[in-house]
């Protein structure tokens, strides 16, 4: 019952701040200079043409009325033409999210399920060589775009050590329907395990450039929190009763600690997110973030605004998900009675 | 502020970075007297010697039109560092206000505020500052402002909790009582108390402002040729890889050291200023 | 614990899946860095026409081994004065099964102009008329004598009208709704020895060979061909080197052409089609609103160096001397001419007569974004005409941004350095899209050219027949594009492919089998691929 | 002194390397528990005598830099010669401890009953959940607890302060150990709460026979609950005797001060000693005991 609660609440910010968003968007790309009448058009159009297009457009009209169209097509699920592919915005989001989310989806399982044992490591040896060796390392994930670890990835295992694939989602020689845009998941559908093995072969790479800092992140707040967690009294008491120290570390302080990580490794999902731009053009990997760079450097404003908001509220559904982990992982938040 | 040397100065991490954060900033300021070929920084070419690999004449090689890279990796520092200075002495500015305002009065400002920071908070950072720097020219001028566009919502986020906390506290209700103005208890009374954490959040910022310029010009949309960046450089190199690594492995270095440094001592300062 | 399975499980994966499975059938993977567009009414890049080369026929083809045109889907044909006549050949079906007739020609020409994108301007107000007379006859009538009408042909692409109309959604064509346009982005409607299997506008198009074609394929013709967008250079370079690659785009910079030929995984091939790279002037922003200062830029220019950064190695080059305004094999150019060289003393002279002041006006450069190498030729410019005095800054500028500045010629850059090419075998489709006054501003008009005495040339070569004739009317034409610079004509550019061995580039291998326009060599059904 | 003692402390030291040297804590202090006794150890906070708790308890010989002497002997057995793992299967078993603040030493994120199954694996490693529950519903009625279901299946943030610490009792005593280390108990609590945990508290290691060591700045607080008392100040102790002598006869200059200071406190507040006094560091004084 309080969990729903919480959503809702959750739920209803999540809008407010999606329309925020959609507002801020609007904005920016009204603002920006060039006639998106002739932008649309292309090169040849005539003046009547660019007039026509315009009141098509509704730019002839106040401002206000121009964003209730906006988001009327918004909702409609009409994002206008892309210049750059020269189909319709939703196409090509539909068809290049599922590559961006299972590249993200999978560099964040590798952030968690190394990033939080490395923080967990380096907070129970606190002071001694593999916290150091740990915290040196960590912060020099963190140190370097991930475009600079993508390249050093490449450069090692692509190009002088040829173990991982260049480019693309799978072997060229593979050919898998597309039902859910996840490779990963349509190689299952179609029963090719070897498709699944390559698809898995050309996501590792880029995923794992992907999560570094993300890593880094993860273990330095897992150590923070797990420092902090230590020298909570229940820990003491656990020693006092005699439990062994890597049980203290696994039951008594790890999952304690979790909480508080996990509501940040929400936010760096916006990291990967964004760092899914810098590593997708190194990889040439066809998802959103690469096609995002091909508008956003052509300034192709339907797509633009398609690709942020999809990716913004890609972002905010994340959260709510991670909110909705925390709560259940979290007794304070499901049992709150007493404590709010 | 002695304490806090003597605690940089005694930590061997800090030490490093405070080696690198120096090595840095040097050579950007000296770049004019110790860069080995200081007009390659400009619109050089010579084709003779391009795209040549680290030799006695040119430490880390040569680009694909000749000019030193480590003269340019120092002159690139120097713009790094100038968009640092200028990104973060806006951001901060407006997200401290922004903060304290919503932190201190509450209420309607407080919710009108926060969403708002929200708003902004909910577009991944690399995400909004490429879109507006897609929208606008690439100019430097632009990148500081879509940089700056991304940052200041976590000042104010930093300086909100701490405003918060700080004004149900004795010295806050005491400054009220004897009849301080809204002003005079935000930037007075209340202000004071969130510089320590602004002073180690904008150290470690100085890197990511860094990091993130970088990022933007990486993709073609931070600052135009002949002026040296990190980020282009990299970009820059990439396509000629593996042959020519140098063009790409050394920028990359490059900004690995400059945001390492800030980092290692950021880190540092993060443990002693606040010690929870 | 969990790093080490991690790392495990990745080593596994990296050996388990090193070695590339066999190939089941031939295979042809090339790329190219913009996006194609499939549907032949609106493409007209260099990807675009070798889509449509592949999925479509066209009515005439460019000839192999010469100049000018030769018999395609036409058999043969009777010009009088402005109608032209064709008769089709019978033999020729869609890849729907569809048998392709008159109607289906005239269709595609009514679709194309209705569309009024792509290639359409090519024919624009110049055609009265296209009616089928019977199933394998069909009939143009001209508005007035169009000499290059002919060769302008290569670029109609002729389309299935049943399997359009089965396809077409909502749109501003009465009966026709929206023509397809939507359908035919994604999807071809052709005769093409190829068909379009599936299309992903960032990764690439797949092509499936269509084994009905009606004419014969080169030996080992590929059966599937992936048709790759937006690989970077060091993607390429290392596919190629893996033998994951088979033929590069044009654009690699030089040293990666070179560095593959000397590993000896691949071979190079050039393509001269008629291609200048110039380096367009615009004519209406000071200060190169002045000839004289135009003049200057152009003497000042460094055309050896310019050459020496697109030679590959000893024995390709990706450029050729120019002398005039037009490439070698087109109607007006003269072998005689010589070749342009730096002359900075008249640089300086023609300078001093230039209306404004080196300091008065800063000059914006461009250089597109797609195409690397490009940066060294802007980057020269900026050294060199910064030392005369100009406040040079310029900018690296995505393609389909450039063709949204250059709509506006008060604001687009002031130079802009773009490969044009001849869209027909005829001097026309160069010059008049080029200079002609009556051009609305796009790319390829982007120097904003007006010269009364021009234009009466290029509109009497375009309706005189004599070929003599209209050899001096364009040799005229050209000689005033020399003194007038509404562009610094850089070099003649010949298209370099690197063709990993084993696989044969015939059409570009042979010059009796090359064609001369630009694009059209890359039929994939005559190359041949290892098994 | 016999055999029988639960716990013999002699000549204990501690003291702390860091980089300039060492510094010495404790200055060699003796105190010992007969078996059911209950002993006090009284002194302001960083007199040492929380350090002595956890030396006895063995955690503090594990902190980095911390250097232990002297002989501390539980239930005869000689605490240095055992072995880490040999200390550690000691504690929760036949020693155990109750801290400051019952809710924050209870996990916040496991249930009530799972802690208490936890603690009871200490002993038995077998005892199944239902065993361990039913276990845990008798011990927590004995802390009077009326519904000990619900607690068992409680957070600890859920419950009350008083409630937290009748758990922590439970737990403590719940694998019969012979000595319970009481830092502090319920000084996070309101005067009353804590005062009636202390009771139960009392009446409980009374039934059940357990030694303890109870830990306070308060001198109040002990007098209805030692035995004896220990006073400590500045690592060494100052003055030992029964609590009645101590209470009637305060002969050292610091016991004095410190019993001066009582009708200042409430609940959770530390004694403030104003003025420090050179005659604090006056030699221990001895009341004359009288043992069993």
């Amino acid at each position: 019952m309080r969990i729903l609660t919480r959503l809702s609440i959750r739920l209803a910010t999540t809008v407010l701040v999606l329309f925020g968003v959609s507002v801020l968007i609007f904005l920016i790309a009204r603002i920006i200079p060039g006639d998106p009448a002739r932008i649309a058009l292309g090169p040849r159009a005539s003046e009547a043409q660019v007039e026509q297009m315009r009141r098509t457009l509704h730019l002839d009209e106040p401002l206000f009325a121009q964003y209730a169209h906006f988001v009327g097509d918004l909702f409609r699920g009409d994002l206008g033409i892309s210049l750059y592919t020269n189909r319709p915005v939703t196409t090509d989001i539909a068809q290049f999210l599922p590559a961006t989310l299972e590249l993200v989806i999978l560099a964040g399982i590798m952030m968690i399920a190394i990033g939080l044992p490395l923080g967990a490591i380096s907070a129970r040896y606190r002071g001694r060589w593999a916290d150091h060796v740990i915290r040196v390392l960590t912060l020099m994930t963190v140190s370097a775009p991930s475009f600079v670890w993508a390249v050093v990835l490449v450069l090692l295992f692509s190009y002088y050590t040829p173990l991982f694939p260049i480019a693309g989602r799978i072997a060229e020689t593979i050919t898998i329907p597309p039902v859910t845009g996840f490779m990963l998941i349509d190689t299952l559908i179609a029963g090719r395990w070897d498709g699944f093995l390559s698809a898995l072969h050309h996501v590792f790479l880029p995923a794992f450039a992907l999560s570094l800092s993300g890593i880094g992140q993860a273990a330095r707040l897992t150590r923070a929190n797990m420092i902090g967690t230590y020298e909570q009294p229940y820990i003491e008491m656990a020693q006092a009763y005699g439990f062994s120290e890597r049980r203290i570390a696994a039951r008594y302080a790890f999952k304690p600690s979790l909480i508080p990580s996990l509501t940040i490794i929400g936010l760096d999902f916006a990291a990967l997110l964004g760092n899914a731009f810098l590593v997708e053009t190194i990889f040439a990997w066809p998802g959103l973030s690469r096609y995002g760079v091909g508008v956003i450097l052509q300034k192709d404003l339907n797509a633009i605004v398609g690709t942020v908001m999809i990716i913004s509220a890609t972002f905010l559904i994340a959260n709510l998900i991670v909110d909705l982990l925390v709560s259940v992982i979290n007794p304070r938040i499901r049992y709150a009675e007493r404590s709010e | 502020m002695k304490r806090t040397a003597t605690i940089l100065l005694g930590n061997p991490l800090s030490v490093l970075g405070l080696i690198l954060v120096g090595f840095v900033v040097l050579t950007a300021l000296l770049a004019d007297f110790i860069a080995p070929y200081p007009d390659h920084a400009g619109a050089v070419v010579d084709f003779v010697n391009a795209n040549k690999p680290p030799s006695a004449e040119y430490w880390l090689g040569t680009d694909v039109v000749g000019r030193d890279i480590l003269s340019r990796i120092f002159y690139a520092y120097r713009v790094s560092l100038g968009l640092g200075i200028v990104v973060l002495s806006i951001a901060t500015p407006i997200g401290v206000v922004v903060g304290l305002l919503a932190g201190y009065i509450g209420g309607w400002t407080d919710y009108i505020l926060m969403r708002i920071t929200d708003v902004f908070l909910s577009i991944p950072p690399l995400v909004l500052a490429l879109a507006i720097m897609g929208l606008l020219e690439p100019t430097l001028l632009n990148g500081m402002i879509a940089v700056t566009a991304m940052w200041w919502p976590w000042y104010a986020r930093l300086v909100y909790n701490i405003a918060r906390a700080e004004k149900v506290e004795g010295y806050v209700l005491a400054a009220e009582i004897i009849g301080g103005g809204r002003m005079h208890v935000m930037f007075r009374e209340i202000l004071p108390n969130c510089v320590p954490a602004i002073v180690t959040k904008m150290t470690l910022d100085f890197g990511f402002v860094i990091l993130i310029a970088s990022s933007l010009s990486f993709l073609g949309l931070g600052v135009q040729a002949p002026t040296p960046d990190l980020g282009s450089m990299v970009s820059e190199g990439t396509r000629y890889l593996p042959d020519s690594w140098w063009l790409t492995v050394f920028p990359g270095a490059a900004i690995l050291i400059a945001v390492f440094g800030f980092n290692l001592i950021g880190d540092v300062l993060r443990e002693v200023l606040e010690p929870d | 614990m969990t790093r080490s399975v991690l790392l495990t499980s990745a080593a596994i994966l990296a050996l388990g899946l090193a070695a590339p499975p066999a190939l089941a059938e031939r295979i042809l993977r090339l790329d190219e860095a913009p996006i194609g567009e499939m549907d032949p009414a609106k493409g007209t890049d260099y990807a675009d026409t070798v889509l449509a080369i592949n999925l479509y026929d066209t009515l005439v083809y460019p000839r192999q081994g010469g100049s000018g045109v030769q018999p395609h889907l036409a058999t043969d044909w009777t010009i009088e004065g402005p109608v032209y006549t064709f008769s089709l050949r019978d033999d020729v079906t869609f890849n729907s099964g569809n048998p392709l007739t008159a109607e289906d020609v005239v269709f595609s020409f009514e679709r194309m102009m209705a569309l009024g994108q792509g290639n359409s301007g090519l024919f624009e107000g110049r055609v009265q008329g296209a009616e089928a007379v019977d199933a394998h006859t069909v009939r143009f009538t001209l508005t007035e004598p169009f000499a290059p009408f002919l060769a302008t042909l290569v670029r109609l692409p002729v389309v299935d009208k049943a399997t359009v109309m089965a396809n077409i959604g909502a749109g501003d064509f009465g009966e026709f709704g929206d023509y397809a346009s939507e359908w035919m982005s994604q999807n071809s409607a052709g005769s093409g020895p190829y068909v379009a299997e599936s299309h992903d506008p960032q990764t690439e198009t797949v092509l499936v060979y269509e084994p009905d074609y009606f004419l014969d394929p080169a030996e080992n013709h590929p059966e599937r061909v992936r048709y790759r967008y937006g690989l970077d250079a060091s993607t390429v370079r290392a596919l190629m080197a893996r033998g994951e690659h088979d033929i590069s785009s044009q654009w690699l910079p030089p040293e990666v052409f070179a560095a593959l030929a000397d590993e000896g995984a691949a071979h190079l091939v050039t393509e001269a089609g008629l291609t200048g790279e110039y380096f367009k002037l615009n004519t209406r922003r000071p200060p190169l609103d002045d000839v004289h200062c135009r003049r200057a830029l152009a003497y000042a220019f460094d055309y050896d160096t310019l050459l020496q950064l697109v030679r590959i190695n000893d024995d390709t080059t990706q450029g050729r001397p120019m002398s005039s305004a037009l490439p070698a094999g087109l109607i007006g150019f003269d072998p005689d001419l010589p070749a342009f060289a730096q002359d900075m003393a008249r640089a300086q002279e023609e300078l001093a007569q230039c209306a404004h002041a080196p300091g008065d006006h800063p000059l914006e450069i461009a250089w597109i974004a797609e195409t690397p190498a490009r940066e060294r030729g802007a980057l020269m410019m900026q050294a060199l005409y910064s030392q005369m005095g100009f406040d040079v800054s310029i900018t690296r500028t995505p393609w389909a941004l450039i063709t949204e500045q250059v709509t506006d010629p008060d604001t687009a850059p002031h130079v802009i350095e773009i490969a044009v090419s001849a869209l027909s075998p005829d001097t026309d489709s160069l010059l008049f899209n080029m200079y002609h006054s009556s051009m609305p501003p796009t790319w390829m008009s982007a120097s904003y050219f007006v010269n009364e005495e021009f234009d009466a040339l290029l509109e009497e070569g375009r309706t005189e027949t004599d070929p003599d004739r209209r050899q001096d009317l364009y040799a005229e034409a050209n000689a005033i594009l020399k003194e007038e610079v509404p562009a610094i004509y850089g070099y003649e550019l010949l298209g370099a492919f690197a063709v990993r061995d084993g696989v044969s580039f015939h059409n570009l291998e042979d010059p009796a089998r090359t064609y001369p326009v630009s694009g059209f060599n890359l039929r994939f059904a005559d190359i041949s691929v290892p098994e | 002194m016999t055999a029988q003692d639960t716990l013999d402390i002699q000549n204990l030291r501690l003291s702390f390397r860091n980089w300039s040297g060492s510094v010495e804590v404790l200055h060699g202090i003796d105190l010992r528990i007969a078996r059911g006794e209950r002993v006090a150890l009284v002194g302001e906070s960083g007199s040492g005598k929380s350090v002595t708790a956890r030396i006895v308890l063995g955690t503090m010989q594990e902190t980095p830099g911390a250097r232990v002497s002297g002989r501390i002997l539980f239930g005869g057995r000689d605490l240095d010669a055992m072995s880490r793992t040999e200390r550690r299967a000691v504690r929760g078993t036949a020693m155990s401890m109750i801290f400051q603040d019952p809710t924050t030493a209870l996990n916040p994120v496991y249930r009530i009953g799972t802690l208490v199954h936890e603690v009871l694996k200490r002993r038995e490693p077998a005892i199944t959940a239902e065993e361990a529950r039913r276990r845990g519903g008798d011990i927590l009625r004995e802390v009077s607890i009326d519904d000990p279901e619900r607690v068992l299946d409680s957070f600890a943030f859920q419950l009350s302060g008083g409630m937290n610490q009748r758990v922590m009792i439970a737990m403590s005593l719940i694998n019969e150990p012979q000595l319970l280390l009481a830092d502090e108990p319920g000084t996070a609590l309101d005067v009353t709460v804590q005062a009636q945990t202390l009771k139960l508290m009392r009446d409980l290691v009374e039934s059940h026979g357990t030694s303890v060591l109870f830990i306070s700045h308060n001198l109040g607080v002990v007098r209805e609950f030692a035995d004896r008392i220990y006073v400590i100040y500045r690592g060494r102790i100052v003055e030992r005797g029964p609590t009645a002598a101590i209470f009637e006869d305060p002969r050292h200059p610091y016991t004095r001060a410190l019993l001066a200071a009582i009708p200042r406190l409430t609940g959770g507040g530390i004694p403030e000693i104003a003025e420090r006094s050179d005659s604090f560091l006056a030699p221990m004084v001895a009341h004359e005991e009288v043992m069993g």
